[in-house]
């Protein structure tokens, strides 16, 4: 079994590359995929840290259910983002945030 | 580490999430980009296998792979002048910095400890399975409360979209 | 080590599963005629040059079945642990199943009213 | 095939193999002998699909390469093997060509979480029918990259509309494969068969076998759903830029899913390999499991080769409207009225262990209930039936009349 500190790591390289991803991409589908890489950066974190953790049998679930949670999170958000790029390219043509910044159409 | 499968497949896992996720900040196309995005999670789902959590890695391939893939390409395909944009990054050499500084600081702030700390290297035996998930789903003393806050946020998710991305113009009554 | 076990089984399979179709693509690859030329690989369409390209601009409706998609997709993370325990809760499991359920089912209904399931 | 891979394990390490290297071997004799199954039968498989489209075409079918024909399948892959194989200079290479591995994969690895019998199976995972439909996904995503890796308007297109069929039809397909896993509590196939030993889960439940059924249909893109294969619309849908054996593999997957369809349904609803008889061999017992199998295989065929196709509207309309709506409430009233006759103790909480005689109530109560459902859907079917017609009926007037004119 590798050790909890290797998931650790992995999970600490996707999460910056998604934080790279966020920052520096100009496209906003792309800022979103980016999203999407940190969310599931911290679902490993917490997947690991509960399959190697000796809580007590009530808190057995907590990171287990916590990564559903986050699961069902992350769909909203790529469900509700897309859609608003989808609005902003529709009515202005453009998908990169910086040109969108006054909200009022 | 000696040689045997869940080395190799931490190796090949660790190769997909962190090369799709290279690959989803680099690439000039963004289909491409949606692929890459789900080789990572692909990987991602691999580790969850690894960490005894089959039915985590089935939903994430499902909603990844089967639902926000398939969303994602169809955003990407309505909004169509994506691909013309000359630049990919804006101030790249700032974010860059900054995120390899995160990197640094999360690599020691939250692996060091553990090196040193009272966590287990080995994993424990007993693994929660998806029946034990599904009675805390109902039980009161566990989840009921966010499990039906996770319906109402779905739902609300949902509704929003639709109301946003509806075309006006097409409405038809 | 035996739940990894049945995924080892699976990595296998896995790996195995595309070399099954790629197998005779790549004896196709060694017996096929080559005999390119210009118009052979060019994009098929109805015997006229292609215009324009590939690109062109999709209704949103697309995006909004796989909206609604998405959203019943998601609730699967939680209805599958629960039919998988409901034999072992009371009624209570019910009603919290419904609830979620129905709240759902709802938004299902407003899309409707909306006119949002039509393929327009 | 877990006794079958240990004891391989065992002999390999005796005559000094490593145990990693002789773990790994065994483990691969056994995925070998389990796709096996399904890499034959596909051969097969096309075989009988023009034989049988045939005969309800009033044809003979192929009947010169072989006995009766059955040598048709060989002669056409060494024909796919001489052709020229076409990539289009404007496709994505990489992704054009990983298309169709991925969707023929996709249905083979379904095969390794199937039961053939009790005691024969690649696994049994404890998420066994999620597996199936998670690994579908990946099919879904393949077509989506055929369509756009071969740079091609009418592929993209073509692709977008199966891609929106495919998923739309696959959450009344989710919701009917939820009853199931809730009538016996296991998402694993071995414990869902193991589950019918007192009644087959297609009594207890008739609507979510038809909600499955024609759903399952829809995904394999087979008439009335046949969007995928639309020649006078889509020109020839997302595969337009295939020739040659990469055109075969999306080809002779689709087949493949047809026929595993028809095995799940068989697994999910008809008790499996379950059958007078199928405790004293286990051929027998496969054997059950490929009749069973097999005839919702020819089922299908008949009503591809019978029913026109829809047109894309119609056919958003009746799964947003129809399907998936009766899916949920399929979904809410057994789930409801068990809960109830668990409470009162007139059904039992494993249906593994019971016996016909005990599940007795809980069928007649579950079997009203799927017959009153039906009856008001029937009749909720027809009265939409005649407004639609008498809308058409209205709508054409005025055209007649101008023709008249």
């Amino acid at each position: 079994m590798a050790p909890l500190w290797m998931y650790l790591a992995v999970a600490a390289a996707l999460f910056s590359l998604g934080v790279f991803g966020v920052l520096a991409r100009r496209n906003a589908v792309a800022i979103l995929m980016s999203v999407e890489l940190m969310l599931n950066a911290v679902n490993i974190n917490l997947v690991a840290f509960w399959r190697y953790s000796e809580t007590s049998t009530d808190l057995l679930l907590n990171g287990y259910a916590f990564t559903a949670f986050v699961l069902i999170v992350a769909a909203a958000e790529a469900a509700v983002g897309l859609a608003i790029i989808i609005t902003v390219y529709r009515n202005r043509r453009s998908v990169i945030p910086e040109e969108a910044v006054a909200l009022k159409g | 580490m000696e040689l045997n499968a869940i080395t190799i497949g931490f190796v090949v896992f660790t190769i997909f999430t962190l090369g799709g996720g290279f690959g989803v900040v680099t690439t000039r196309n963004l289909f491409q980009g949606t692929i890459w995005l789900m080789v990572s999670l692909f990987g991602v789902a691999g580790y969850f296998i690894l960490l005894s959590a089959p039915f985590l890695a089935a939903v994430q391939i499902l909603v990844y792979i089967g639902a926000i893939a398939i969303l994602i390409t169809f955003a990407v395909m309505l909004t169509r002048s994506v691909t013309r944009i000359k630049e990919r990054y804006i101030r790249i050499v700032p974010s860059f910095i900054g995120s390899l500084l995160l990197f640094l600081i999360l690599l020691f702030g939250v692996t060091v400890p553990i090196f040193g700390s009272h966590l287990p290297e080995s994993a424990p035996q007993y693994v929660a399975s998806t029946r034990d998930l599904g009675m805390a789903l109902v039980d009161e003393n566990g989840y009921v409360v966010p499990f039906l806050l996770a319906s109402v946020l779905l739902t609300a998710a949902m509704i929003g979209a639709i109301f946003i991305a509806r075309d006006e113009k097409a409405k038809g009554g | 080590m035996n739940v990894l076990n049945e995924w080892a089984f699976i990595g296998v399979f896995a790996v195995m599963a595309p070399v099954f179709p790629a197998l005779p693509i790549v004896i196709a690859w060694l017996f096929r005629p080559r005999k390119p030329n210009v118009l052979k690989s060019s994009t098929y369409e109805c015997g006229v040059e292609t215009i324009g390209d590939t690109w062109v601009q999709f209704r949103v409706q697309y995006y909004i079945y796989g909206l609604i998609f998405l959203v019943f997709d998601v609730e699967m993370v939680f209805l599958f642990p629960w039919a998988v325990a409901y034999n072992e809760m009371s009624l209570f499991g019910f009603v919290a199943g419904f609830l979620f359920i129905f709240l759902l089912t709802d938004a299902l209904f407003y899309a409707w009213k909306k006119n949002a399931l039509d393929w327009k | 095939m877990d006794e079958l891979c240990t004891g391989l394990c065992q002999i390999l390490v005796e005559s000094g193999a490593d145990a990693g290297l002789a773990q790994f071997l065994s483990l691969l004799v056994g995925v070998l002998l389990v796709s096996g199954i399904p890499l034959v039968t596909v051969i097969v498989l096309i075989w009988v699909e023009r034989k049988v489209a045939a005969r309800i075409q009033d044809r003979i079918g192929p009947n010169r390469v072989g006995p009766v024909g059955l040598l048709q399948t060989i002669a056409d892959m060494i024909k796919l093997l001489s052709k020229e194989d076409i990539t289009p200079t404007a496709a994505d290479r990489v992704l054009y060509n990983a298309a169709p591995l991925v969707s023929f994969a996709s249905v083979v690895l379904i095969w390794a979480v199937i039961p053939f019998t009790p005691f024969h199976f690649g696994v049994d995972l404890e998420i066994g029918a999620l597996f199936f439909v998670a690994i579908a996904s990946f099919g879904t995503l393949a077509i989506m990259v055929a369509g756009w890796a071969s740079n091609n308007k009418y592929a993209l297109l073509g692709a977008f509309r199966v891609v929106s069929l495919l998923v739309s039809y696959e959450v009344p397909l989710v919701f009917a494969l939820l009853v199931p896993v809730l009538l016996a509590g296991s998402m694993s196939l071995l414990d869902i068969v193991h589950a019918q030993t007192g009644m087959w889960f297609v009594v207890l439940s008739p609507l979510a076998f038809v909600i499955f059924y024609v759903s399952s249909q829809a995904e394999t893109g087979r008439a009335p759903f046949d969007l995928i294969e639309a020649e006078s619309e889509l020109v020839a849908g997302f595969n337009i830029e295939y020739s040659g054996m990469k055109f075969g593999m999306f080809f002779a997957a689709e087949f493949l899913h047809v026929f595993t369809n028809g095995i799940l349904m068989a697994l999910l609803f008809f008790g499996g390999w379950m059958g007078p008889l199928y405790y004293e061999s286990p051929l027998i017992a496969f054997a059950w499991l490929g009749a069973k199998g097999g005839l919702i295989y020819f089922t299908t065929l008949w009503l591809r080769n019978t029913v026109p196709r829809l047109r894309i509207d119609q056919i958003m309309a009746f799964n947003w409207k129809f399907l998936v709506p009766l899916s949920i409430a399929n979904l809410i009233f057994i789930s409801l009225a068990l809960k109830v006759m668990q409470e009162l103790g007139a059904s039992p909480r494993n249906l593994a262990e019971a016996g016909f005689v005990e599940l007795l109530p809980t069928t007649v109560v579950l079997l009203v209930i799927n017959g009153a459902m039906t009856i008001y859907l029937l009749g909720l079917l027809r009265k939409r039936g005649q407004e639609a017609r008498r809308e058409s009926m209205a709508a054409r007037v005025p055209l007649a009349q101008a023709a008249a004119d």
